[in-house]
């Protein structure tokens, strides 16, 4: 128990610490990594609650997948960030303050939840061979949960619209290769026999 | 007969509306024709219904006309009532009305709108006929309203002057104010006695049932009757121009001359007496009232007459004069001797009418000059006048012979108000009243036979006078003659000064008709009437229409006063008065004018009418603007509309204009209300409910 | 010394905080403004797996296995807004999405 | 025996609506440079529509059983939940009805040559808010009265707004505002009423009993809106501005029937639904009234402009239709009713008088004329004719309001009486300033010489005004005989109430 | 779990997928320039769907995800009609532009299916699920016009901002989940009966937080004015309706089904967001200039009353449903009559640019006009009924304190209704406008005459369904 505590801590630490870091940073390149850093640290986090397949999942999806794209769009769009850091110090007290009361109320309550609540008293659950996490998940996730599932299908295909829709260019001197129109492209479409006089050439 | 009544009555203003109507499509003698005419029959018919009440033995009735209001207990209908009051009224009225009807066909030839000038005159017939003929308090009020309005439309004639025009709207808005009072005791009548039908009213025991029991007005614990006969009596002081109220008269002066004969000296100004002796069921059980009335009468009549000696305009003088006479008429009311006010009210108003109307004949001769200072040894060109005036001023002074039945009209009633007022003596407003009266009666002798004197004798004063008498007759101010030609125009009176020589001229026989007729009126009135007023027929002649309450002894004592000095008081007061004013305006007549000329404190303050207007000018009328600036001008426009629409919408304005300023357009301060917003709601819902 | 739901609920709690602290003190640039929210995402989803584990319910874990695949939908839609914006403007600057106030 | 028409109050509601809608689509169907023929078109259909309005509730009316204190001519239909379309017409409301198509096609002529821009929409503007109007008292539904009640200040808005003089704007806001903000609040007493006796329907409302406790609150939100609508001081200062603004038949309109939805509104709910709260707020209700009368009062008699003048007067008359109202007595509530109609035609005259004037010299400027008389002397006997009336001078219906609601009020406490009858004074006062200074003096004017005396169009516009005043004030049982029977039953109720 | 009977429950839904995958597949093919066809297609489908929503059965599916009754249907049907109002207005809208996209009815479609979802949500996931569906289709839409730099702005702003209050939500979810042991609104009741605590209402907060950002609630309502102003307007049209509708309605779920026991908590946390909103979307009002920012501070206050028909509780869902079907219609005939109006082709956007409207073409101002008095409250027409119902489930659960204030900022908010009537009739007109476009204009008309005289008919008919909804709600 105590190398689970340790280990909790060295991620708890380490997650809250890298968050830090994304917000505080200068440059966004490095605060999509410490974003990283903290991803992997609370899939590690995951793990010790026994949630392995989620913290497989929020390493595949958001650092395989979100993480990629914020550092891709931030390479992408050639900003002078250094400029854009200017005033950080501004707005350090009040909201400050701000944060404070919110994170005090917030343990206040997590506190009142956690030893109030319905999980009060419980263990994490333990998971063994027969009775993997992966499997529980898959377990109710085609059944109970088909609904949801498909929905969230949607959701995805609304991203993929909207990523399209609003970034996709047909740029005209673009030369695209067109192969249905090579494919269905027919003699008489481009060939046509002229008799040609002699003499006179070809007329327009 | 109740037909007869109600042509007499209605009469008048059949024709007001015809000639008012359709007076400039028939033109002018027409519409003179048939107002005139209707008027005489409503003469004829009124002398015809008092001959019939008072000698053919007619009992009193009312003729219900249509329904007025009618609302649970208040009723009241539009009707005629015949009793020994309103006969003797109706005869007064209508035949004053008609004469002077007659004689404004003189008066007026050349006035241009004189088909409205007839309209309004019967017009206010009508008004008064309505008040006489008044069975409740609502027609009482319609009437007294009504002679108002005529009042108001008749100073107002010549609407193109400013000053008639001002006093028309004084003469109406200071009856306004007894009106004021006058609706307040009809309010209080109809709460005490839930009727205001004078017949129910009058039911014996209605009203001495609320003897001794208290009626709370505005907060304070009063005597119901006395309340009641006091407020009342508010509308009899705005009316009858008594004391406090009594400004607006001399400024009605203003309107055309027959006017004052008729409204402001025979029969409008009357209408308070006549109220009060209506109402003397009423006045019997309110001594505290009647008291008021007395002592508010006996000042009316010393203090006008003492303003009356020291005026200058014809007409003002014989204005002060009639308010002094109803003073008289007040105390006499006052004491009890209705029947005696009644009588007087009676005389007065033949030889009132008789005087003015003879002023009138004056001005006219005169071509619109009113200033007796500016007059002078005119007997000589106006014999007639002369004539009439003088039997006029010997009646309104009450000469006759003591212990006979000879006298003119003046020294029957007038006498009698001082014998009844002296049967009152052993109460002090009965003493007051008898001084003042007996007092009044030698400045009356003296400012009457000053007029007289100053108009018809001594120096010619009008040879050099003319060429500006228009600015200094008329009061008009400067304004109403930048308009030359169109002052000259509607002034007809103009016109013909210019075309005739400029003497003064002797009236045509229209005008010297009536007053023919009025003076023998004036000459025998008394003589003919006073038994049945106040002599021995008074009871029958009167019925029910005055009552006397069982502890009022004032009739009886005054017919058996044993002190000779009080019978012949009145009659030496009257020749010292006539000899003070031989004495002073024909015999000596520098002195005066050097009196006049020192401007000695009590000359000036009754030149001044006792500095009356001025006082009201200076408190009512300017309180009055100064009030409605206030309330206009800071009150609705900076507190009401400042703090109220204009506030709300400036603050609402301003609230916004902070509250979009949040709005700055930047993400980052939305996320920052958002959060701010989350907290907000959270730190209210940990700490904040109750938990 | 024992390992109690407490203890990361707490630590999403942190995360949380700092993802908002992260957001107006972030205050002139969109893509940290957008890491701040994968933050408040992170937090979120520690507390469902937490959660989930501890009541023995794995609803908790389905429901974050959702706010992943939302949150990666979200992340492609928030960044194509992004680069539309940037094109249109040339800058990510939050000073200048301010084209519209009041 | 004339016959019956069939649903007849629907009929005299909507058929100005209905001639409104005439208008529109002639005005959609016709070309466009026919402008001057739509206009002309619009006009005739405007006045037909209104006469033939008139000529319905005159059907109305004399097919009226005035015995009875009920409602008559009942129509309903339910609606959804506790609303239902439900009219009828007592002894009050009917008078009412009367007058307002009565006054619309005075209105319709005055503005005949005097409004030049936009005449079909001036037309339909009328013909809405005569629909609207005349709703208001035919509805004996809650919410079918508040739909018309609050329906007419859009036309009204629009007529203030856009036929109005220089300040229309600010004029046609406050009127707005001021007005919906006393509505919205009775909306919310309307709401809470439906939800306690779970019906919406007049009749049975009045029957109600309301908790002691929230009588208060529901009687002080009525309060608010019908107070702002007569006006009451307070809460009058939009009256003078929207009177100034407004053109003269829109004046009329205001002054002659929209104030009297106030007073309508107190008679109809105030006193029946909350006895107990009217009873109890009665002094203060007073106490605003004779404020009212004396107040406004002095400040018509500081005013320079003719139509500010006649404006606060009526803000004056309306504290006698209050003061008579919570007097709680037959006097009081009929001589409110009596002063309301009367007002109606009166106030409505004094606004075409004023109208005359201002259609030829373009100012209201009290000082800018003097001396009409000499030059127009017909409209010098209507001017003063309705001066008169104002002034409350017996013989016109001026008077007979004025008396009995003081009556009526004396009862209930004499100083109520007695500041009232002072306010007579001045009123009086301000209203012969008036005509003294318009009328009166000799023309400086050298413009003033230019324009006739009235036309003949406008005589005849006066005529009926003439009539109605001196009839009214003569034979008011005209309308006491419509009155009282309803008039009985609200007192009769009111008194039982709270044991008085 | 019968999926037959589940299938069959989620017809509607089915519908609007299939059909969306569908419709894309063949508008991917026929490209851009097959937008009408697609616009048709996707119309049919709604209309479908709507058919198939009012003749649905009743029902609970998806293991409580799903729930069908009375209320989801009345929403369903009336967000299936606007948005089928919506795909006709963006139809013209970018036809004129001459930048027509295929996607816009399709991402239209897919919004409507999230909105969907969001009413018939029965646990906290189907919550999320549904909200996030039809919040990226909206974040998509709004920043449709990718070469605008103010659509671009908003879409950018109500992304951002979206996306944090997805995260308050989620957070509240993940705390009431903790809380109770379940998501499901059933079970959370369950649990809160068993052992209230602050620990839920303090979820609860989160969650109505970001149920409030989506109904633009103040103080999470600031991107409202932005989004307005720089999206599309046929997206703002629908926007400012549909979405609203689906997540007031959630939220009146959440509150009655999952917290009907912690009412009073609730309650007072709401009558805070309330009033907020009604005061400072009348207030805010005050001050624009652009007609649509303007119509975005209205739509505050409106959600202002709205949620005060939620906290009334009770009969105040039936009002909750009458008032949003009337509010939309105006909004919609409002932002249909904005795009109506064009000067020298380019569109009206400023207040002030309606001055002399009424000169210059009379039946639009006429249905503007209408329109305008509809969302001010002026009876007859719709807005008051919205008013009347709002205000009248206010009164009927004892919160008149609250009813008369809003009723008293309703008259703040008159003053800038009154500004463009008073632009459109008092004041002259400065130069003529084009002629309006045909969809456009009769829309307008047409939802000015659902205000009136369409009310009477429709409070006839829709009244009695609105009071059938509302009894078996939230039990």
């Amino acid at each position: 128990m105590t190398l689970m505590a340790i280990a909790f801590y060295i991620l708890a630490i380490i997650t809250c610490g890298a968050g830090l870091m994304v917000v505080t940073v200068k440059n966004p390149v490095h605060a999509v990594l410490f974003l990283i850093l903290a991803f992997f640290s609370a899939a590690g986090l995951f793990v010790l609650t026994g949630s392995e397949f989620l913290a497989m999942l929020l390493i595949v999806v958001y650092v395989g997948a979100v993480a990629v794209l914020f550092l891709f769009v931030v390479m992408m769009l050639d900003v002078d960030f250094i400029k854009l850091r200017q005033g950080f110090a501004n707005y350090l007290p009040i909201g400050g303050a701000l944060a404070l009361l919110i994170l005090f109320e917030l343990i206040f309550v997590n506190i009142a939840v956690a030893s109030k609540g319905a999980a009060a008293g419980n263990q994490p659950q333990v998971f063994t061979g027969q009775d993997q996490n992966i499997k529980a998940i898959g377990h109710v996730l085609y059944t109970q949960y088909t609904y949801l599932f498909e929905m969230a299908g949607f959701v995805l295909l609304v991203a993929m619209i909207g990523a399209i829709v609003l970034t996709l260019r047909h740029r005209a001197y673009v030369k695209r290769q067109d192969i249905f129109s090579q494919v269905t492209r027919r003699r008489k479409d481009a060939v046509a026999i002229v008799k040609a006089p002699t003499g006179e050439g070809i007329k327009e | 007969m109740s037909s007869v009544v109600t042509v007499a009555v209605l009469a008048p203003i059949v024709g007001a509306a015809i000639a008012g109507l359709f007076g400039r499509r028939i033109g002018n003698i027409p519409s003179q024709a048939v107002t005139t005419g209707l008027l005489f029959l409503s003469c004829a018919l009124s002398w015809f219904t008092f001959i019939q009440h008072t000698w053919g033995g007619m009992a009193d009735f009312t003729v219900q006309l249509l329904p007025f209001i009618n609302i649970g207990d208040f009723h009241s209908a539009w009707s005629v009532r015949i009793d020994g009051l309103s006969a003797t009224m109706l005869i007064v009225v209508t035949s004053v009305s008609s004469l002077v009807h007659l004689y404004s066909w003189g008066y007026m030839a050349e006035d241009d709108s004189r088909p409205r000038f007839f309209a309004y005159l019967s017009l206010f017939t009508f008004a008064m006929l309505m008040l006489v003929t008044a069975a409740d308090f609502m027609q009482l009020f319609f009437g007294w309203e009504g002679v108002g309005l005529a009042s108001y439309l008749l100073i107002g004639f010549w609407y193109y002057k400013d000053s008639a025009s001002s006093a028309a709207i004084k003469a109406f808005v200071v009856n306004r104010v007894g009106d004021f009072g006058f609706a307040l005791g009809i309010m209080t009548v109809f709460w005490q006695f839930h009727t205001i039908n004078f017949h129910e009213l009058f039911q014996p025991g209605v009203i001495a049932a609320w003897q001794g029991k208290g009626w709370e007005f505005l907060g304070q614990n009063f005597s119901a009757l006395d309340i009641a006969a006091f407020l009342l009596f508010i509308g009899a002081m705005g009316k009858s121009a008594q004391f406090f109220l009594h400004t607006w008269l001399p400024d009605a002066m203003e309107g055309p001359t027959p006017v004052s004969a008729l409204i402001h000296a025979a029969t409008m100004v009357t209408a308070g007496v006549y109220m009060v002796c209506l109402l003397s069921p009423l006045f019997e059980y309110a001594p505290v009232a009647k008291e008021i009335v007395a002592y508010i009468g006996a000042i009316t009549a010393i203090f006008a007459a003492s303003i009356g000696f020291t005026q200058n305009d014809i007409k003002r003088v014989i204005a002060y004069s009639t308010c002094s006479q109803l003073g008289y008429m007040f105390f006499a009311a006052g004491v009890g001797a209705y029947p005696m006010a009644m009588f007087h009210l009676f005389t007065h108003a033949f030889f009132k009418a008789l005087l003015f109307l003879g002023a009138g004949s004056v001005i006219h001769g005169m071509h619109h000059e009113q200033d007796m200072r500016k007059m002078g040894g005119l007997w000589k060109y106006m014999k007639v006048t002369y004539a009439v005036m003088t039997i006029g001023t010997i009646a309104i002074t009450g000469l006759g012979i003591p212990f006979t039945k000879f006298g003119f009209a003046g020294f029957f009633s007038k006498d009698a108000i001082l014998e009844a007022a002296w049967a009152a003596h052993g109460t002090p407003h009965g003493m007051f009243a008898f001084v003042m009266g007996i007092s009044a009666a030698l400045l009356t002798s003296f400012y009457s036979w000053r007029l007289i004197a100053m108009t018809f004798h001594g120096k010619k004063h009008w040879d050099h006078s003319h060429d500006d008498h228009a600015h200094d007759a008329h009061g008009h101010d400067a304004h109403a003659h930048d308009d030359h030609a169109h002052a000259h125009d509607a002034h007809g009176h103009d016109d013909h000064g210019h075309g005739h020589d400029h003497k003064p001229h002797e009236s045509p026989w229209v005008m010297l008709t009536p007053l023919v007729v009025l003076a023998f009126g004036a000459v025998f009135a008394g003589f003919i009437f006073a038994p049945y007023f106040i002599g021995e027929h008074h009871e029958t002649f009167w019925g029910h229409a005055i009552f006397l309450a069982p502890h009022n002894e004032v009739m009886e004592k005054a017919e058996h006063i044993t002190e000779l000095w009080v019978h012949l008081a009145p009659l030496a007061v009257t020749l010292l008065g006539m000899a003070l004013a031989w004495y002073f305006y024909v015999a000596n007549p520098k002195l005066p004018k050097a009196m006049a000329a020192k401007k000695g404190p009590i000359y000036t303050f009754l030149y001044n009418k006792w500095f009356f207007d001025e006082i009201y000018q200076a408190t009512f009328v300017k309180l009055t603007k100064f009030l409605g600036d206030v309330f206009w001008k800071i009150g609705d426009i900076r507190i009401i509309d400042g703090l109220g629409p204009n506030g709300a919408a400036w603050t609402a304005l301003a609230s916004a204009k902070r509250l979009v300023k949040t709005q700055t357009g930047y993400v980052y301060h939305y996320a920052f209300f958002m959060f701010l917003g989350v907290a907000g709601l959270l730190t209210w819902v940990v700490f904040g409910m109750g938990h | 010394m024992t390992l109690g739901l407490a203890h990361f609920l707490i630590v999403s709690a942190i995360l949380f905080t700092i993802g908002v602290f992260g957001i107006f003190v972030n205050r002139r640039n969109v893509i940290i403004i957008l890491m701040s929210i994968e933050l408040i995402l992170l937090a979120v989803n520690i507390n469902f797996v937490a959660f989930s584990s501890y009541l023995h319910n794995v609803q908790g874990q389905i429901m974050a296995m959702f706010v992943l695949t939302v949150a990666a939908a979200e992340a492609a839609v928030g960044l194509a807004i992004l680069v539309t914006f940037f094109r249109n403007r040339g800058d990510i600057k939050v000073d200048d999405a301010s084209m519209m106030k009041g | 025996m004339l016959p019956a028409i069939p649903n007849i109050l629907s009929v005299v509601t909507f058929l100005p609506l209905f001639g409104a809608l005439v208008i529109l689509v002639m005005r959609a169907m016709a070309r466009k440079d026919d402008s001057d023929v739509i206009a002309g078109n619009a006009k005739w259909v405007a006045l037909w529509t209104t006469l033939l309005t008139l000529l319905v509730s005159v059907v109305l009316v004399l097919q009226f059983d005035h015995a009875k204190p009920g409602y008559q001519f009942e129509e309903r239909f339910e609606w959804f939940g506790p609303i239902s379309y439900h009219m009828g017409v007592d002894g009050i409301s009917i008078l009412f009805v009367l007058l307002t198509a009565f006054l619309m096609p005075l209105c319709i002529a005055a503005s005949w040559d005097s409004i030049k821009t936009r005449i079909t929409e001036y037309m339909i503007a009328f013909l809405l808010l005569e629909t609207l109007v005349i709703g208001v008292f035919t509805s004996l539904d809650l919410f079918l009265f508040y739909i018309f009640f609050e329906g007419g200040l859009v036309p009204m808005f629009l007529i203030i707004g856009i036929w109005g003089g220089k300040n229309r704007t600010y004029a046609a806001y406050k009127f707005f505002l001021y007005t919906l903000l006393g509505s919205v609040l009775m909306l919310a007493a309307m709401l809470y009423m439906v939800n306690v006796a779970g019906t919406a329907d007049i009749p049975t409302l009045s029957k109600f009993a309301f908790a002691r406790e929230v009588q208060p609150w529901l009687w002080f939100a009525f309060f608010a809106s019908f107070a702002v609508k007569m006006p009451m001081w307070p809460v009058h200062t939009w009256l003078p501005d929207a009177h100034v603004e407004a053109p003269t038949a829109g004046s009329v309109m205001l002054a002659g029937i929209l104030l009297k939805l106030g007073g309508y509104g107190f008679i109809r709910f105030n006193l029946p639904m909350f006895p107990y709260a009217s009873h109890m707020f009665a002094p203060l209700v007073m106490g605003l009234s004779v404020v009212a009368v004396v107040y406004t009062s002095l400040v018509a008699f500081r005013q320079t402009d003719i139509k500010k003048l006649i404006a606060y007067s009526s803000v004056a008359h309306m504290g006698f239709v209050t003061m008579g109202i919570f007097a709680g007595n037959a006097l009081g509530i009929q001589g409110a009713v009596y002063q309301m109609i009367s007002h109606g035609v009166i106030s409505g005259a004094l606004f075409l008088c004023v109208g005359v004037v201002y259609d030829r010299w373009h100012t209201r400027e009290i000082a800018f004329y003097g001396g009409l008389t000499k030059l127009l002397p017909h409209y010098a006997f209507v001017f003063l004719l309705f001066t008169m009336a104002n002034v409350g001078l017996p013989g016109t219906s001026g008077f007979i309001g004025e008396i009995t609601t003081m009556t009526g009020a004396y009862q209930w406490g004499t100083w109520v009486a007695f500041v009232a009858a002072s306010g007579v004074i001045f009123s009086a006062v301000y209203a012969l300033n008036l005509y003294k200074r318009v009328m009166f003096g000799v023309v400086t004017n050298d413009e003033l010489k230019k324009y006739p005396d009235l036309s003949v169009r406008e005589i005849a516009i006066f005529a009926p005004l003439i009539a109605g005043t001196l009839l009214l004030g003569i034979y008011p049982a005209f309308v006491f005989d419509f009155t009282t029977a309803s008039i009985d039953a609200v007192v009769a109720g009111y008194r039982a109430a709270f044991g008085g | 779990m019968d999926l037959n009977f589940a299938l069959h429950l989620s017809t509607p839904e089915l519908i609007l997928g299939i059909g969306a995958i569908v419709i894309l597949v063949f508008g991917a093919f026929r490209g851009d320039k097959g937008m009408t066809s697609v616009s048709a297609l996707s119309g049919l489908c709604l209309l479908a769907a709507a058919f198939a929503a009012a003749t649905s059965d009743y029902g609970v599916a998806y293991n409580g995800s799903f729930v069908i009754d009375r209320v989801g249907l009345f929403v369903k049907v009336t967000i299936y009609v606007a948005a089928l109002f919506i795909i006709v207005l963006g139809q013209g809208y970018f036809d004129r532009l001459n930048s027509r996209r295929f996607e816009f009815p399709i991402l239209i479609l897919l919004a409507t299916l999230g909105m969907s979802m969001m009413v018939s949500a029965g646990d906290l996931i189907a919550l999320y699920i549904g909200l996030e569906l039809q919040s990226l289709a909206m974040y998509v839409l709004a920043a449709f016009r990718r070469d605008d730099a103010k659509s671009s702005e908003a879409g950018l702003k109500y992304f951002v901002l979206g996306a944090l209050a997805s995260g308050l939500l989620l957070y509240g979810a993940s705390l009431v989940y903790g809380f109770a042991g379940s998501m499901n609104f059933h079970d959370i009741a369950a649990a809160t009966v068993k052992n209230p605590n602050t620990g839920l209402i303090f979820g609860l907060v989160f969650l109505i937080s970001g149920l409030a950002f989506k109904v633009s609630a103040a103080p999470f309502h600031m991107w409202t004015p932005d989004v307005y102003e720089g999206a599309p307007t046929p997206v703002v049209a629908f926007a400012a309706g549909a979405p609203k509708f689906a997540a007031m309605v959630l939220l009146a779920r959440v509150l009655q089904t999952g917290f009907g026991h912690q009412a009073f908590q609730w309650q007072q946390v709401i009558l805070l967001l309330s009033v907020l909103s009604f005061v400072i979307g009348g207030l805010g009002g005050l001050m624009q200039k652009d007609f649509k920012r303007l119509l975005a501070y209205s739509s505050i206050a409106n959600m202002g009353y709205a949620l005060l028909a939620i906290a009334a509780g009770g009969t105040g869902v039936s009002a909750l449903l009458m008032f949003f079907v009337m509010y939309m219609v105006d909004t919609l005939g409002l932002f249909s009559g904005q795009m109506a109006l064009k000067r020298n082709g380019e569109p009206i956007t400023q207040i002030d640019q309606l001055a002399g409207l009424a000169k210059l073409n009379m039946p639009l101002t006429i249905a503007i006009t209408m329109l305008a008095l509809s969302v001010l409250g002026m009876p007859p027409f719709a807005g008051f009924w919205s008013k009347f119902f709002v205000f009248g489930a206010a009164i009927h659960a004892g919160l008149w304190g609250f009813a008369a204030a809003g009723l008293v900022a309703s008259v703040i908010a008159a003053f800038y209704y009154l500004r463009i009537l008073k632009l459109m009739w008092f004041d002259a007109a400065p130069a003529g406008i084009d002629a309006s476009p045909a969809e456009a204009k009769w829309i307008t008309y047409l939802a000015a005459a659902f205000a009136f005289p369409g009310i009477i008919v429709f409070l006839w008919l829709a009244y009695p369904l609105a009071q059938a909804a509302a009894i078996g709600f939230g039990g």
